[in-house]
């Protein structure tokens, strides 16, 4: 048996970074197949995972890799996969699965150009409404993007932690450009690191709910091999976990696996702002466009532009009140983001008509150069 | 077709005294038991179930050798039998 | 309403499965006459012959008519996404190797969306047991033709004839390297519930075909009462141990052959790897 | 230009350029660890490739820096070093006004280039020579590491060592130590003609 | 063979409707996977069209029916499939495809209960934000919704129409109650039918661009067997339909396809309203929740509330300015659909802050009652 | 620069299937030994050798490297999403069934992800001729196994070994339904390009797996140079026409069989579907 | 109430309710239809089912109307037809004041109901008389038309004949006809009696 | 190891004298060509191409009987011969 966590400085790629991370959040099984820019991690978990009595699989497609997450984490297993927009693509339907019946996993999503096979070997961020709304019917998600290798470790095992939590698939948004950049990452002591694991059931067996919603709106699980005789399934289903064909209980589904992410937006949601407090601009950004975006508020500050950054951690759910408030007090809104305007929609929404938003995109390829950010704060403010 | 009669092992099952018990309520009244019991000890009953099916009724209980068939072929949990304790003397004049 | 031919009727009258059973959602789903229940019910008796922990059973079921058994069995049962069960089982065995992991569902759900799943789940002799309920039909969704439905039968899409041939499944798991395999229908009773309960007995993959009577939408369409399907189960079948799967395919003019085709003894998948990446500590 | 050598500076934007196939992405992984892990400073490594496996364009950006990198990309390198012709072309017209260019005198012909400072190196033909053609990267990186001092010997040797294959380390340290002498010894013949030179002059 | 267009008045479901909108539009090839409520539009399509020299094929899933049709639109036929929220949810990649590769083709999804496997015979209208976002990629695409038989049979020509005009997929999103209502639908004489095919190239055959836009920006199509030597591929391409893995291709690449639908808008964007004139509020609403809100203003008007319909029959491209327009001159919004706020958020985004808005929603199983949002007027405004 | 050992050179040389690529997309991205490009241009030959008319014929590829084909060859041609050049090919084949189609794809792409869809359209006897470029493993994505990777070969996703075994991709074929199986290396290119020839001009469902090495990827990490995997297609490979399927399985060791293994008449999807469906005016 | 009768109103609310497999559904859109196309009004239907393909619970709902119809759904039936007692146990409390239930009398235990008008007939062992267990629907629809006049007699037949199987439209119009008749009969015998009633009241 | 130098349909092909035809800057310098050349006609050239491979470089023209092997295992389409329509004789001299 290796370490779990290799405590210590690395010098690595954000791919390998969120392979220990999660390896540091306790996961156990990954389910995977090959895709770039996201296949690095399915490697470095292939050699890792066997030496921390973990298992690899590599499943015939993605269909099948999220498929067999869903199982292991049934199991108890903290389980993850990693893909890219066309194999997010395939994993849709089962990701609603996951949500439906609450079923705590990681998915990292190392985003490359698109639509389509698109730009296999470069950036973009243009999966972040398919993060959202990308499986059929409602639902809330969690979704989190990390900016650099280090990042990218932390965030890997706050998606588990958050997962576990409140048992639910939640979502790393990473792209090519991190998911391949190396930097130093330090790796904690194991101590240090903060796990989370799954609430797990107290009392008599064969009067357990496995949706019955405990502390925080989420129900404790349950998982197979226990003895609590535990039914699964994907269609609408009451607490017990029956199917009901009734709009009440689908309503009261909803309720459950709507109210438990939006009313414990305070805990999900994790932004940074930087010289925000004077900001009379506000940059939103997430993902690797943060660097863009801190490279441009610096550069933009020596020209004497009072403007600010707002980095979104969590993306999904949107920190709506954050930014209606800020819009308040501000004068007008840049996003940074890789893609045609995605998040940039979000943040008009939350600002209304009230100040000018704009958008520093592209759609896909490269990072976005902080000049086209500067351009945008010299010209419309 | 007295060859429908036979069901695909009776030779392995050894011949007992069965009592058979019939939930009314989970038939579905697809008549497997009774076309396949091997001494026709069950009938279609005439009367309605909850769900507007007959269940079948025991009309020749004496004949009943505990074979089991009716209650592995029922899809619905509906019939099942257990050995007899009562000698089949039990049964006369009743 | 429970009667019975006894005078010693016992209290409390119990189905000898009702402890495997959600009874509290019993009557289940099927149509009166589907050969589902049967197949279930066989399955379920075959669990318990083993002897093995019934904790450490798990059931799973992909979606259609048959993929209803994983809601009506008291265990860990996992009612999944359309195709998808084999690999669901997959990650719960590989979570969990203790867990004995059962696949329960249709032909459809098995063989046309899923089909995949099933020659890979094969090939990598994931120790798991398959049961494919074979009612040559879409049976949930209202009889349209499956990968099974004979050439030339009748179904809501194929209403003057299937143009298309179907797979010889047990051909299809030997080629994909199951090191189990058998079929047969719901009629062959004990000897099915004696072939799952060897199948869950065996390490490795282990498929089981079960023909069984979709009379609302298979039936109806081509002809065939209840009774005349369980006839042909009866009449025009050949049971044949040992048989080369590539010589069994479904035609019941010549006879549908029945058996257990293969049994053969390969390291599974779990084996496999914790000998190659689990022998050094 | 020759004294900017001894006051390097140390803040430097690496673009390393070539084929598929040469270790390029390697030779800029080492340099940014050996920055990074052995020098303490802050570094960041992108790279770029297209769907080629072997003998596409491929690129990798290195960013030394003594605080926290922000922008990972670099357009105007500090430091150019070339293991392709087509690599040389497209960057070379971005190179800063003192930039240093490196590249590998058998794969580039850099006649036209119009950089301050530029070394060559066959390291392409000496990898030839020792029996592993793979392994011009590493004797490229030795000479750029005694070129120009961007990272230390030390970091950089260290760096090395774990990074390449299990059981070829003393190969390849080998590799770059071949690559860094061929470095030294051009500096010395720089250094010795600049002194000539000089002499000449005053 | 017989006649396609079945001229006469009819008694029919949604479902067949489609079906039969889909041959009087010209469909001639249909390739499927069952599913509930999506399944009669397969079932009556494999009896009709090899009746009029079309073909039917049901495939092994959804991903590989979509890829079909794609298959068969560059052939030159007009395809189509159908499915429900988990097919929907599994054609995601492969709608990307047709979007990059700019084929024409129509998708109709009969929307039920989600999220997963939810509730199969229960209608909702909860994958709108799916049709637009599901696939990964930035894109634009075409998306109708009908809230009648006869509208099913109208906007399925409507639907193959533009698909075959822009050169895109486009997305009928009917649903469960439409689909397996059963109303009179009249269908008129086949000549009385417009219908509109793809451009078709001219001039010579070695110098063609298959994806060199030309009238409204859209491409003529040359298709397999013509002899154009045409290559088409899902990876970033240039006009020529070459791949090239660059920034700059990827931009322009964006720009024709989603150009093609933003700068088109007038021409795509369909909407109805009804007694909006003098609203003070304005009820939105699309497919089968148009009956409910026309039952619902006709009540209101009745008790005085001066309340008007604006009926989105293309849901996307979404009418941003039609609805931004209309905020300046009322006092509210009401949006009704079935499903916890999908389309709400536009009308949202679009009306800023301005005036209040209020969803009358919920999250699948039926229609939304007309009482429900009866009361909201009554007790918003 | 073009050299020639001869005085006469012609004046503008150019290669015999100049006029069947895209020569303004060459040189293509296959390495240095790869061996795809052998066996893309024996599928060329093969398809000039048939004499149909150039502009019916379509190749339709996946994605992978192998799957890059379909973009160097001047004809109508596709290069779709993973695993699903079959779907594809088949909506072609459907929609105007006068198109020759022909599949060129990867193992991964055809059998790991796509390997449904490969059955089905076996099973339907869709007319198409389905080339795999068989190099046992993931080349584009970097080297990972692949649904062909023989047991314990080393891969970037098993580091110390495979554990699972591979398919028997002729045997897959035959137990689906197809109607002409075959299997060469890209050594054997005189015999490939009659089969592809052969499978070309059949009606039906046609398969050929063609061995080719993968130098960086495959044979890096297996310690195979690319001369010694065609040492290895030289020395250890057996022509055996006719060979049982299930006894074709991958292996270096015993020696692989080569040759045609299926060749069998059985009305075409299309045909059946005429019959069926359009006989009636 | 029976004064209604000849003046039955033209728009109704029909709620068809039963088992799965009763063709519980096809009545509806018979209903549906012969409104629709045979009388020329507005007819929509809607149907509610649920997984079971046999033996579930199951509903229509036909309006029937002379406006277009917006919303197809029916919170208060003027007619009810019951085929099944849970059909009969849900929607009985929401039918109008003055509204009418049907029923099987095999079937629907009946006896609390509070509704103004009530017409029964063993619709389902008239149809196993005639050998068609399935035709039963056919026959309660013939019921229905005698008996509510919610469509005209004419569009009945004709939406019968071409909305069963092709080869069972004579038996079907003959279980129409045979629903029909004791409907008739119902309603003479009814009159009967109210006469006779009347007649003994004044 | 001669054996290596046996294509595998030699007995096939009739041997005529054949003209070699290579594009250099196709070429990635696998030697299939050389290697598999029945009559060892070529051999690797010292100079590079454009992409940094050596091509191959007929060594022994007059050797070549236009087997074709070299064209048709050439995975770029770099090298293809033709039937030489000169004697033997004029190369002699050269
Ligand atoms: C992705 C997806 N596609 C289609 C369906 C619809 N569907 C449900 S069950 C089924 C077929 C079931 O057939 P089979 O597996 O043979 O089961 P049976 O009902 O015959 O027992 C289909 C197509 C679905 N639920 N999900
Ligand atoms: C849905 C999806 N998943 C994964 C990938 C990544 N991918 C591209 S090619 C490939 C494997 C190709 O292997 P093979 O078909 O054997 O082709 P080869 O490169 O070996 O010729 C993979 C996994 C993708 N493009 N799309
Ligand atoms: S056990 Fe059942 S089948 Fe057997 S004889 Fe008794 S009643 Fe008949
Ligand atoms: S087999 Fe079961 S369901 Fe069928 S009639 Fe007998 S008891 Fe009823
Ligand atoms: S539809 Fe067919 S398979 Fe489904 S429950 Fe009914 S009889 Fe069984
Ligand atoms: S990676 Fe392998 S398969 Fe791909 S081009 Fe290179 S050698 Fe060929
Ligand atoms: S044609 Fe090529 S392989 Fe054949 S002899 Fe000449 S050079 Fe050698
Ligand atoms: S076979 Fe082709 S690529 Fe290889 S060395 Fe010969 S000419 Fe060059
Ligand atoms: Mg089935
Ligand atoms: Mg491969």
């Amino acid at each position: 048996m290796e370490p779990a966590v290799l405590t210590g400085e690395h010098y690595i790629t954000g791919d390998v970074a969120c392979a220990e991370g999660a390896l540091a959040a306790g996961c156990r099984f990954f389910a995977g197949y090959p895709i770039t820019p996201a296949t690095e991690i399915a490697e470095h978990m292939s050699i890792r995972l066997p030496n921390v009595d973990g298992t690899y699989i590599q499943m015939e497609d993605e269909i099948s890799a999220i498929a067999a997450v869903l199982g292991a984490s049934w199991t108890g297993a903290k389980s993850m996969t990693a893909t890219s927009g066309p194999g997010f693509s395939l994993m849709m339907e089962n990701i609603g699965l996951g949500i439906c019946t609450e079923t705590p996993c990681v998915i990292a999503n190392v985003q490359r150009g698109g639509p389509s096979t698109g730009l296999p070997t470069q950036g973009a961020q243009s999966d972040m409404m398919q993060a959202r709304w990308g499986s059929h019917g409602d639902y809330e998600i969690i979704v989190l993007a990390p900016s650099s290798c280090q990042d990218t470790f932390y965030l890997t095992i706050t998606a588990f932690n958050l997962s576990e939590t409140y048992r639910v698939p939640v979502l790393l948004m990473t792209d090519e450009i991190v998911g391949h950049m190396s930097e130093k990452v330090i790796i904690p002591k194991a101590h240090e690191i903060k796990t989370v694991s799954r609430v797990k059931p107290k009392g008599r067996k064969d009067h357990f709910k496995l949706f019955k919603p405990g502390a925080k709106g989420v129900a404790p699980m349950a998982c197979a091999g226990e003895g609590y005789n535990i039914h699964v399934t994907g269609l609408t289903h009451d607490e017990k976990g029956y199917p009901v064909m009734s709009v009440d209980t689908q309503a009261e589904m909803m309720e459950r696996i709507t109210g438990k992410i939006r009313n414990n937006l305070a805990d999900i949601s994790r932004t940074e702002s930087y010289l925000l407090d004077d900001a009379e601009i506000v940059v939103v950004s997430y993902g690797v466009s943060v660097r863009t975006s801190l490279a441009a508020v610096e550069e933009a500050r020596k020209l004497g532009i009072k403007v600010g950054l707002l980095r979104l951690i969590t993306v999904w759910p949107f920190p709506d009140d954050l930014i209606r408030n800020l819009s308040e007090k501000v004068k007008g809104f840049v996003t940074v983001e890789i893609n045609l305007g995605q998040i940039h929609r979000e943040v008009q929404r939350c600002v209304g008509w009230k100040v000018p938003t704009f958008l520093a995109g592209h759609p896909g390829g490269t990072i976005i150069p902080p000049e086209n950010v500067i351009e945008i704060l010299k010209e419309a403010f | 077709m007295t060859f429908w009669r036979v069901p695909l092992d009776t030779d392995e099952i050894q011949a007992t005294r069965g009592m058979v018990y019939i939930f009314d309520d989970r038939c579905k009244g697809c008549g497997y038991c009774i076309e396949f019991c091997p001494r026709q000890v069950l009938e279609f009953s005439s009367t309605f179930n909850n769900k507007g099916y007959h269940p079948p009724s025991v009309t020749k209980p004496d004949d009943c050798v505990n074979c089991h068939y009716c209650e592995i072929i029922c899809p619905e949990f509906a019939i099942y039998s257990v050995e007899n304790p009562m000698q089949a003397e039990d049964y006369k004049g009743k | 309403m429970v009667q019975t031919n006894s005078r010693l009727q016992t209290k409390d009258p119990c189905h000898p499965l009702d402890d495997l059973i959600r009874t509290d959602r019993i009557p289940h789903i099927w149509c009166s006459g589907c050969g589902i229940g049967t197949a279930f019910s066989s399955c379920l008796t075959a669990i318990k012959s083993t002897g093995f922990d019934l904790k450490k059973f798990i059931m799973v079921s992909g979606i259609g008519c048959s993929g209803r058994a994983a809601g009506y069995v008291k265990l860990d049962s996992f009612h999944t996404t359309h195709g998808r069960a084999i690999p669901f089982a997959t990650g719960i065995k590989l979570g969990n190797p203790e867990l004995n992991v059962i696949v329960f569902s249709g032909d459809g759900d098995l063989f046309a969306i899923g089909g995949n799943h099933f020659i890979h789940a094969a090939r990598r002799n994931m120790d798991i047991t398959v049961i494919c309920v074979n009612n040559l039909n879409y049976g949930m969704t209202g009889g349209q033709a499956a990968a099974t439905t004979p050439y030339k039968a009748k179904s809501t899409t194929t209403t003057l004839g299937n143009p298309e041939d179907p797979f010889n499944l047990p051909l299809m798991a030997y080629a994909s390297g199951a090191t189990y395999v058998a079929r047969w229908t719901m009629l062959h009773i004990r000897d099915l519930t004696d072939s799952i309960e060897e199948a869950l007995s065996k390490k490795g993959f282990s498929f089981i075909e079960v023909l069984t009577p979709c009379p609302i939408n298979y039936g109806r369409r081509n002809k065939e009462k209840p009774l005349d399907t369980l006839k042909l189960y009866q009449d025009n079948t050949i049971i044949k141990n040992g048989a080369n799967p590539s010589e069994v395919d479904i035609d019941f003019e010549k006879g549908v052959i029945l058996g257990k085709f293969v049994d053969e003894d390969r390291p599974t998948h779990g084996e496999k790897y914790d000998m190659i990446y689990r022998a050094v500590s | 230009m020759i004294e900017n050598k001894k006051n390097r500076r140390t803040n430097n934007r690496v673009i390393i350029t070539g084929f598929g196939g040469q270790g390029i992405v390697l030779a800029g992984r080492i340099l940014g660890q050996a920055a990074a892990l052995g020098d303490r400073k802050e570094s960041s490594l992108v790279q770029s490739y297209g769907p080629e496996s072997r003998g596409g364009a491929c690129s990798a950006q290195v960013v030394i820096s003594d605080a926290l990198i922000h922008y990972p990309y670099i357009n105007h390198p500090d430091i150019l070093v070339c293991m392709s012709h087509g690599g040389f072309e497209k960057y070379i017209g971005q190179i800063v006004q003192n930039g240093v260019l490196i590249f590998d005198q058998d794969l580039v012909r850099a006649s036209k280039a119009e950089v301050s400072e530029i070394y060559s190196i066959p390291a392409t033909r000496m990898a030839e020579e020792l029996g592993r053609k793979m392994m011009a990267n590493i004797i490229m990186l030795g000479f750029f590491t005694a070129v120009t001092k961007a990272i230390s010997m030390k970091a950089a040797q260290e760096a090395v060592a774990v990074s390449v294959p299990k059981g070829t380390e003393e190969l390849n340290i080998k590799a770059f130590n071949k690559g860094c002498d061929y470095g030294l010894a051009t500096l010395k013949g720089r250094e010795k003609k600049a002194t000539g030179k000089a002499g000449a002059i005053s």
